[in-house]
């Protein structure tokens, strides 16, 4: 296995040789290698396809701009499409496959579309496959959407974790190259607390890939020495392979980790990757730059690439990505590249210098004012056509060519907040604008400051001033000797004449021709373009294309770059998983789960669980020989209503209102009177939102002049607690009212059921008369429970029997309903579940969550007459607009089937008995239905038009969705004990 | 005396401690807890009567105090929670309601929380994956209510290598699943 | 010029060097018969049906930037009618069914494609919720399955059937619903409009109107003043700013939403799916990025931008219902300004201003309504009385009690 | 976004809960001749401002106060928190 093209030196570890397989094919490279690097080590240029044509792509860069090789990493359920091949790092037992082609990446049959691609203009689609009407959907989409896309998830979970975290600091330092370490190292030693971020798993950013001296000493070996300082310094974090993501309000910057992705599997409880939240009080973003291409005919073959990034790989990779290397460029960079090549033993070819007073080269011809026309080679280029200064052509051959268009300073963090950058001219290239976030400042490269030297300077600088303006004292350090040549550049974007393609954005396959189309159709704005083209709405985001479009859209439309603008750039900098970003709240974890004071007692008895909100809830609790629901429930509410039952109410709210105000408070908030509710006595309130419709209800049990208990649903506990704090502290800030919520402290059950009196006498305290005369319907108290615990007693029934609520301390709750159980077996007590409870509650005729559905009034709950208009209540004003008192309105009732093997289906819609069935015959709904093992038929609830006004009459439920209509008649909602003779009992 | 048996938030006789690494996860239920808000008017005038109940200073904003076994921590305006020795104090409330009254207004929260303390060197890197609150600056006796595992949680500093966490009791499980899960990770990530 | 096959193969063999602009920069004209303010999808739309179905002649479309900029532009494509209350069902219909004609109406493709919309269901009480809600569209002509669990499961086996902490108990299908290229609908339409005599006039802001004794007669923008008999506000976002002109206080709020899109996926779901239990709606794009999106920021907000929590939040939960999108990769994310309004429905309506009109409050729902909202703003603005399925769309019916409150959430629009 | 909240100092606005138009504490009066009409106007209209807004945000998951953020739409940069009881109070609210 010979690495062909592996050279000497480098920063990677020659004697660590990792096993890595591309496409079942198996080869070498070392630590310290990406797969990239290896891959052209090994004479690999191919290593993808292109977007629309399917031609065929090397690496363009050797980064994360990079729009070309990207690749299917790893296999099974931890494959991850889409990869840059130029980032990621090389471990033993690499596996990488390339995608978006078929059957091999040698022989793609798509590749037709490139013979074809006179078709596929910028737009096409819109123009056509609209002929015949019915084909878009039926034929030509589904073949569109098939080929759409680059590479494939498994389709299995993402097996590994992902964690998220929070970390604070007083300067955030984004990328550790020359300009990062400088800043991190000034601020470290001032005594800062500082995040040095860099996304590359070594520090020195460009130090790494060049070989000017920094003082005496290698660019390299510049930033070890400095990260070995920074390293022991306690105050300073560095964070390698962490990409910032995002600049969001007030300082806050997303990051991301990449813990793991240089292992072939995370280490046993360790995440994949990791989400940073920072809060930084300054930030200083020394991103550097990205290089740009010069567009030329057939632009794209392998082997053309950046020179920046033909540096990096030679010198940082010791990677020649061929023998023989050809040089195309319009600035110095380009002559820096020949000789760090000719250094390392690789052949220039020629150095195609687009400016006429090019200077010499010692490394290689230089042919100044010379333009390459187009270049040959299938799978990687062979051979470059250039027109040289006085017109005449030459054939240059090579395998590789390094481009040099310039560098576009990396701004994008400095519009996450739609700031604007502005051109510069010296560069002709846009720098960070003055309306960036707050707090973030710029230095390096990422500020237009282009040199060496300029970079270190101006990172310590704008360390200094960064931590001044939070009132830390911080010295510049002293910067390294280092290169400080000027950039001299002309500007040069695309090469005229000629009819080939010449490509802008590579992955999407946009090239020149597009943009000139997108002009000559009026789609002249960035926006536009962007749009039209799909110019830099590839996974590399434009990093590398976005600018040849704008320059040439601003040349056809007369205008200068500045004027013509960028789009925006919007985070994630890099694409980003999406499991990171998910975090830990995946599967059961999604949102913690609440469990009820009886939730170990009765996974115990095998119930049956349902989530409700957070809570998990009892649904049922099946006995043996039960094998359908129906028959688990039916029992409970049969038990129940003949003897005695008992339900775990804990996850209804409790507020505890105490002070002088609470009684005028409660009278406020609830739509009926509270004010003159007696101390002991508990009352059913109905809460509206201030636009009058029901917001919720319950009762609030009065334990002393200055002391209530109110229950809330559920469902609303935490937004009636916030609209009381808001009555409280926003609209009667002057009263003395406290309010704690207290539904997790009490462990509390209902206990119904015509004997459930018995039981509890034998559970409170003999002290505690609770006969019906001292203790009556409504009646609440403080008591001592088993022998003086502490427990509150509420004479309140959901379900129309005899019941009351008894509440205990938490702790207590396990031990409590063992005790009811117990004290019951003499009565046969049952414990039930929520369905039980929907059951009970329904033959009843109480309202609940479908019922106070949030358009429902007092009114159409059939609980008008409860609105006092005596007082000031909030929603009293607004019910009663005319729209929400029509004589029709909707009324709350009860139906049964008039044939009662017949079900009621709730979310059926009523109709007259007869006539059409439509939108327009509608005359309510069905809220909530159930079977009545007492009624021995199906019933439901819900809201009639004039409902009130309709009993006894026959009208059709449909379900269309079904297909089914049920005969039913209008009834009652008080199916059960509609006088209430045994709530009193 | 009554014949209940307490169980613990976690469902558990005894508390449950968990070893990961540097950091120590415990379980601790045997506290009684009380809240207390001043009446209006109050506000002041409570801080006396509360010294002198409690022999501790009202607490001041993301504050507690220590004397012996009792702590007191701030909650939120005018408003902070006792905590103190269950054994002693299980009924800490009643006792409070009455010599603080028309001062302020005392409700029993012993089982309204479940607190897990956290100790050892790790459980700053624990907490930095559960939670926002800057602990490294966070001063010894400082506390603060923010999100933790999507709830609302009091973070309170004990000493420099001691944390305690108060949760929702009924999210019990939830919150110390989080909690292990992050000193189990940064324990992997050694 | 009219596309045809013909056509398209006759420039991609020429070099495509026939193509027109696809729409003209006229200059503004001083006086129209209609002004309409807003040049996204609703404006444009309302300008070409004024001009095909209304036959209006003397139009003009004034855009403060560049047309299809705003949130015809930055939404997640979907279209649907899988509404409950009457005031709004038979509106989303009549959008749906233009929706399916729109192609061969415009002459251009936006690629409308009916994969259908499936929101799960993870409780009783939300299946009996999206019971009446799947009657009421039956009831009003348009279609609904109700599926469950297992039903789904064939659907959709990737879902996290297996370990979710709130199981999948059912779906409520509409199988015509599905997505639309948004960008070209704004292009198609301004096509069709300019086609037809439409005066689409880019780079215009407008500063002011002009109103004279409780008659508006036109506008004043930053390339003069332009007279008008009607002028027409579809701002979206903006209404609130560009009323506040006229005066008036409107019932709504500006907030961001933010939208999301992957790298591309070779196909991974077939429709739009939306999580019953979490903030999350997802499809996939013709060219195979994952575009989703879930709750508003939740804050007053006109900076086209959010924060980290939503993202991270919508994301959690797309990772509960789908964790095999873990190893995708999140490429970009974006935000747009909505115009929330006080019951989460539209205003399509006169004002008390003479001449002056109203088209608002579309919250997120605007893109999907954009075919009937143009229809019926054109209706109203042709003919002064409303279009039949939008007559409750009106200014006063919060004043007299008359909300159309899909989500029961009554008069705070960031619940919406 | 970060709240600097006036008693707690800095932080995430992730802690709190949004409400709306800080107007929502000027409730009118029940018993005025045009209540209707003065409950409509402030329950439903809002100036919905392009620049600083003064709103409403309950830290819900911190000390439960409500406070007064006075905050620029377009640009997120709040300048001025209070507490909304302390606002109450400076606008006539009482009891």
């Amino acid at each position: 296995m010979t690495q062909k093209n592996r050279l000497t030196g480098g920063l990677i570890d020659h004697t660590k040789p990792l096993e890595f397989k591309f496409d079942g094919k198996s080869y070498q490279g070392y630590e310290g290698d990406t797969l990239a690097s290896a891959l052209l080590a090994n004479d690999v240029r191919l290593m993808g396809r292109s977007f629309k044509y399917h031609r065929p792509r090397g690496p363009l860069t050797a980064g994360s701009e990079e729009p070309n090789a990207i690749i299917e990493l790893r296999t099974g359920n931890r494959q991850e499409p889409n990869t840059r091949a130029t980032t990621a790092e090389l471990y033993d037992g690499l596996t990488a496959n390339s995608q978006n082609r078929w059957p091999s990446l040698r022989r793609d049959f798509m590749a037709i579309n490139d013979r074809f691609s006179q078709f596929f203009a910028a737009g096409f689609y819109y123009k056509t496959f609209m002929w015949p009407a019915a084909f878009w959907e039926k034929v030509y989409e589904p073949i569109i959407r098939k080929a759409a896309g680059l590479g494939s998830l498994s389709m299995e979970a993402d097996p590994d974790a992902y964690d998220k975290g929070f970390l604070h600091c007083d300067l955030l330092i984004i990328g550790a190259g020359p300009a990062g370490l400088s800043a991190a190292l000034t601020a470290g030693r001032a005594g800062a607390r500082v995040i040095l971020s860099e996304e590359d798993y070594i520090c020195g950013g460009r130090l790494n890939s060049e070989t000017n001296a920094l003082d005496d000493m290698s660019g390299a070996e510049w930033a070890l020495q400095t990260l070995a300082e920074l390293q022991s310094l306690p105050n300073v974090r560095i964070m390698t392979r962490t990409t910032v993501i995002g600049a969001y309000d007030h300082g806050i910057y997303g990051a991301v980790e990449r813990v793991s992705d240089h292992m072939a599997v995370p280490a046993d409880g360790a995440p994949r990757q990791t989400l940073w939240r920072i809060y930084s009080k300054q930030a200083l973003l020394c991103a550097g730059s990205t290089e740009r291409p010069i567009a030329f005919e057939n632009n794209d073959r392998p082997g053309i690439m950046l020179g920046g990034a033909v540096r990096s790989y030679v010198n940082r990779w010791a990677a020649t990505p061929a023998q023989e290397i050809a040089i195309f460029t319009n600035n110095d960079d380009g002559h820096r590249t020949a000789a760090d090549l000719t250094a390392k033993g690789v052949k220039v070819s020629a150095i195609i210098d687009t400016r006429t007073d090019a200077p010499t080269s010692e490394h290689a011809t230089v042919l100044a004012g010379a333009k390459v026309k187009d270049s040959l080679g299938r799978l990687g280029v062979k051979q470059l056509s250039v027109e040289l200064a006085d017109g005449s052509i030459r054939n240059v051959s090579c395998e590789a060519v390094a481009v040099s268009g310039g560098w576009n300073p990396n701004v994008h963090m400095t519009c996450h907040q739609r700031g604007r950058p502005t051109w510069h001219e010296n560069i002709s290239a846009f720098v960070p604008g003055p309306d960036g976030p707050p707090g973030l400042s710029v230095a390096g490269s990422a500020a237009g400051i282009m040199s060496t030297h300029g970079a270190l300077t101006s990172g310590a600088k704008s360390a200094v001033s960064a931590l001044k303006s939070i009132g830390i004292k911080a010295k510049a350090i002293r910067t390294p000797k280092a290169e400080d040549a000027p950039v001299n550049l002309q500007p040069y974007w695309y090469v005229k004449g000629g009819n080939g393609r010449a490509w802008l954005d590579q992955q999407n396959d946009v090239t020149v021709k597009d943009v000139k189309l997108a002009h000559q159709e009026n789609f002249r704005s960035v926006e536009h373009l962007k749009r039209y083209t799909t110019l830099g709405m590839a996974t590399d985001q434009g990093k590398t294309s976005n600018m040849g479009g704008l320059a040439i859209m601003a040349e056809l439309a007369g205008k200068s770059i500045p004027e013509v603008g960028t789009t925006i750039f919007r985070p994630p900098y890099t694409p980003t998983s999406m499991g990171v970003l998910g975090g830990r709240a995946v599967g059961k974890d999604f949102h913690p789960t609440r469990k009820t004071p009886s939730h170990f007692w009765a996974e115990e008895q095998g119930a049956v669980f349902v989530e409700v909100g957070n809570w998990l809830r009892a649904q049922w609790f099946p006995k043996a020989g039960e094998t359908h629901w129906r028959q688990s429930v039916d029992r409970e509410v049969l038990a129940t209503r003949k003897s005695v039952g008992v339900c775990d109410v804990t996850t209804l709210g409790k507020v505890d209102v105490q002070g002088t105000d609470a009684a005028e408070f409660l009278n406020k908030i609830y739509c009926n009177g509270f004010a003159k509710l007696a101390v002991g006595k508990t009352r059913y309130g109905l809460m509206l939102r201030e636009d009058g419709i029901a917001m919720d209800d319950g009762t609030a049990g009065r334990l002393a002049e200055d002391h209530f208990v109110v229950t809330t649903t559920t469902a609303n506990a935490v937004s009636v607690y916030r609209h009381m704090e808001f009555c409280r502290q926003c609209l009667w800030p002057d009263m003395d009212v406290q309010l704690i919520s207290t539904t997790e402290s009490w462990a509390q059950y209902a206990v119904a059921g015509p004997n459930s009196r018995k039981l509890l006498e034998k559970i409170v305290d003999s002290e505690f008369d609770i006969s019906n005369e001292a203790f009556p319907f409504m009646a609440c108290g403080e008591v001592t429970v088993c022998g003086g615990l502490r427990a509150r007693l509420f004479r309140i029934s959901f379900s129309g029997e005899l019941a009351y609520e008894i509440a205990v301390p938490t702790r207590y709750g396990d031990a409590m309903i063992r005790k009811l159980m117990e004290a019951g077996k003499e009565f046969d007590v049952v414990p039930y579940g929520t369905e039980a409870l929907g059951v009970m509650r329904i033959e009843k005729g109480h309202a609940a969550g479908n019922e106070l559905n949030g358009t429902t009034t007092a009114l159409n709950l059939g609980m008008g007459r409860m609105v006092s208009k005596k007082k000031d209540s909030i929603g009293s004003i607004l019910s009663e607009r005319v729209g929400l008192n029509e004589d029709d309105a909707l009324m709350q009732v009860g139906f049964k089937p008039v044939d009662n093997k017949e079900p009621v289906i709730a979310g059926s819609h009523l109709m007259a008995k007869t006539g059409e069935v439509n939108a327009k015959t509608d005359q309510g709904y069905i809220t909530s239905a159930a079977y009545s093992p007492i009624l021995e038929s199906s019933i439901g609830i819900g809201f009639l038009k004039d409902g009130g006004n309709r009993k006894g009459e026959i009208l059709r439920a449909v379900n269309p969705l079904k297909n089914q209509t049920v005969l039913v008649e209008v009834v009652s909602a008080h199916f059960v004990d509609p006088e209430g003779e045994r709530l009193r009992a | 005396m009554h014949s209940l048996q307490p169980i613990t938030a976690l469902g558990g006789t005894e508390a449950q401690i968990d070893v990961i690494g540097d950091v120590t996860i415990s379980e601790c239920p045997d506290w009684s807890l009380t809240s207390i808000s001043a009446r209006l008017g109050a506000e002041k005038t409570i801080a006396t009567v509360f010294k002198k109940a409690l022999g501790i200073a009202f607490p001041k904003p993301m504050l507690s105090g220590t004397k012996d076994d009792i702590t007191a921590f701030w909650t939120g305006p005018d408003q902070c929670i006792v905590e103190a020795p269950y054994t002693t104090h299980e009924t800490l409330a009643a006792t409070l309601a009455t010599s603080l009254k028309t001062k302020a207004s005392v409700t029993e929260q012993s089982d309204g929380w479940v607190r897990f303390d956290l100790e050892g060197a790790d459980c700053f890197a624990t907490l930095e994956r559960s939670c926002a609150v800057d602990v490294q600056v966070m001063p010894v006796g400082g506390v603060t209510r923010t999100i933790l595992e999507h709830l609302g949680c009091f973070v309170l500093r004990r000493s420099d290598h001691h944390f305690s966490i108060y949760g929702p009791r009924s999210s019990a499980g939830s919150l110390h699943h989080a909690l292990v899960t992050a000193a189990r990770s940064v324990l992997a990530q050694k | 010029m009219r596309f045809s096959g013909l056509k398209v193969i006759k420039e991609a063999l020429t070099g495509h060097k026939g193509w027109g602009p696809q729409w003209r920069n006229p200059e503004p004209k001083p006086h129209y018969d209609i002004i309409i303010i807003g040049g996204g999808g609703h404006g444009l739309a309302t300008a070409y049906y004024l001009a095909k179905e209304f036959g209006q002649k003397n139009i003009a479309v004034i855009e403060k930037g560049w047309i299809g900029g705003g949130n015809v532009g930055r939404n997640t494509t979907i279209i649907r009618s899988n509404y409950l209350l009457d005031g709004n069902e038979p509106f989303y219909e009549f959008s749906l069914k233009l929706w399916e004609g729109l192609e061969q109406d415009f002459n251009y493709n936006a690629m409308v494609s009916q994969r259908g919309i499936l929101n799960l269901i993870h409780s009783d009480a939300q299946r009996d919720a999206f019971t009446r809600r799947g009657n009421a569209m039956i009831l009003n002509g348009a279609d609904a399955v109700l599926l469950n669990a297992e039903e789904v499961r064939a659907e959709v086996p990737f879902l996290n059937f297996d370990d979710a902490r709130f199981p999948i108990k059912g779906g409520l299908a509409q199988r015509r619903g599905g997505t639309v290229r948004h960008d070209a609908v704004a292009w198609g339409y301004a096509r069709g409009a300019d086609q037809r005599g439409v005066d689409i006039i880019q780079n215009c802001e407008v500063t002011g109107f002009r109103i004279e004794s409780g008659v508006c007669k036109g506008i004043e923008t930053s390339r003069g003043f332009i007279g008008a008999n009607k002028v027409a506000s579809a701002v979206a976002g903006s209404s609130s700013r560009l009323m506040s002109k006229a005066d008036m206080r409107l019932p709504m709020e500006s907030h961001v939403l933010q939208a999301f899109v992957t790298e591309g996926l070779k196909p991974v779901i077939p429709g739009v799916i939306t999580f019953g239990a979490g903030h999350f709606y997802v499809s996939q794009s013709d060219k195979g990025g994952l575009v989703f999106g879930g709750d508003i920021d939740g804050y007053n907000s006109y900076a086209q931008r959010g924060n980290l929590p939503t993202v991270e939040d919508v994301c959690e939960s797309g990772m509960a219902i789908m964790p095999m999108i873990g190893r995708s990769r999140l490429l970009r994310s974006w935000g747009g300004i909505m115009d929330m309004s006080m019951d989460g429905s539209p205003i399509i309506d006169k004002t008390h201003i003479d001449g002056l009109y109203f088209n608002g409050g579309w919250c997120y729902g605007g893109f999907k309504a954009t075919p009937a909202s143009g229809w019926c703003y054109a209706h109203l603005l042709a003919t002064d009385t409303p279009h039949e399925t939008a007559k409750a769309y009106r200014f006063d019916r919060f004043e007299h009690g008359y909300m159309i409150d899909e989500k029961g959430m009554g008069a705070q629009p960031n619940l919406h | 976004m970060i709240i600097n909240h006036p008693i707690l100092g800095p932080r995430d606005a992730q802690e709190f809960t949004y409400l709306g138009d800080a107007s929502l504490i000027n409730r009118p009066d029940w018993q005025a001749d045009d209540a209707a009409k003065q409950f409509y106007d402030y329950q439903y209209l809002r100036d919905n401002p392009a620049g600083e807004h003064r709103e409403l945000w309950f830290h819900e998951q911190g000390d439960r106060s409500w406070l007064v953020v006075t905050r620029n739409t377009v640009t997120h940069e709040i300048s001025k928190v209070e507490l909304a009881s302390d606002v109450a109070r400076k606008e006539g609210r009482s009891k």
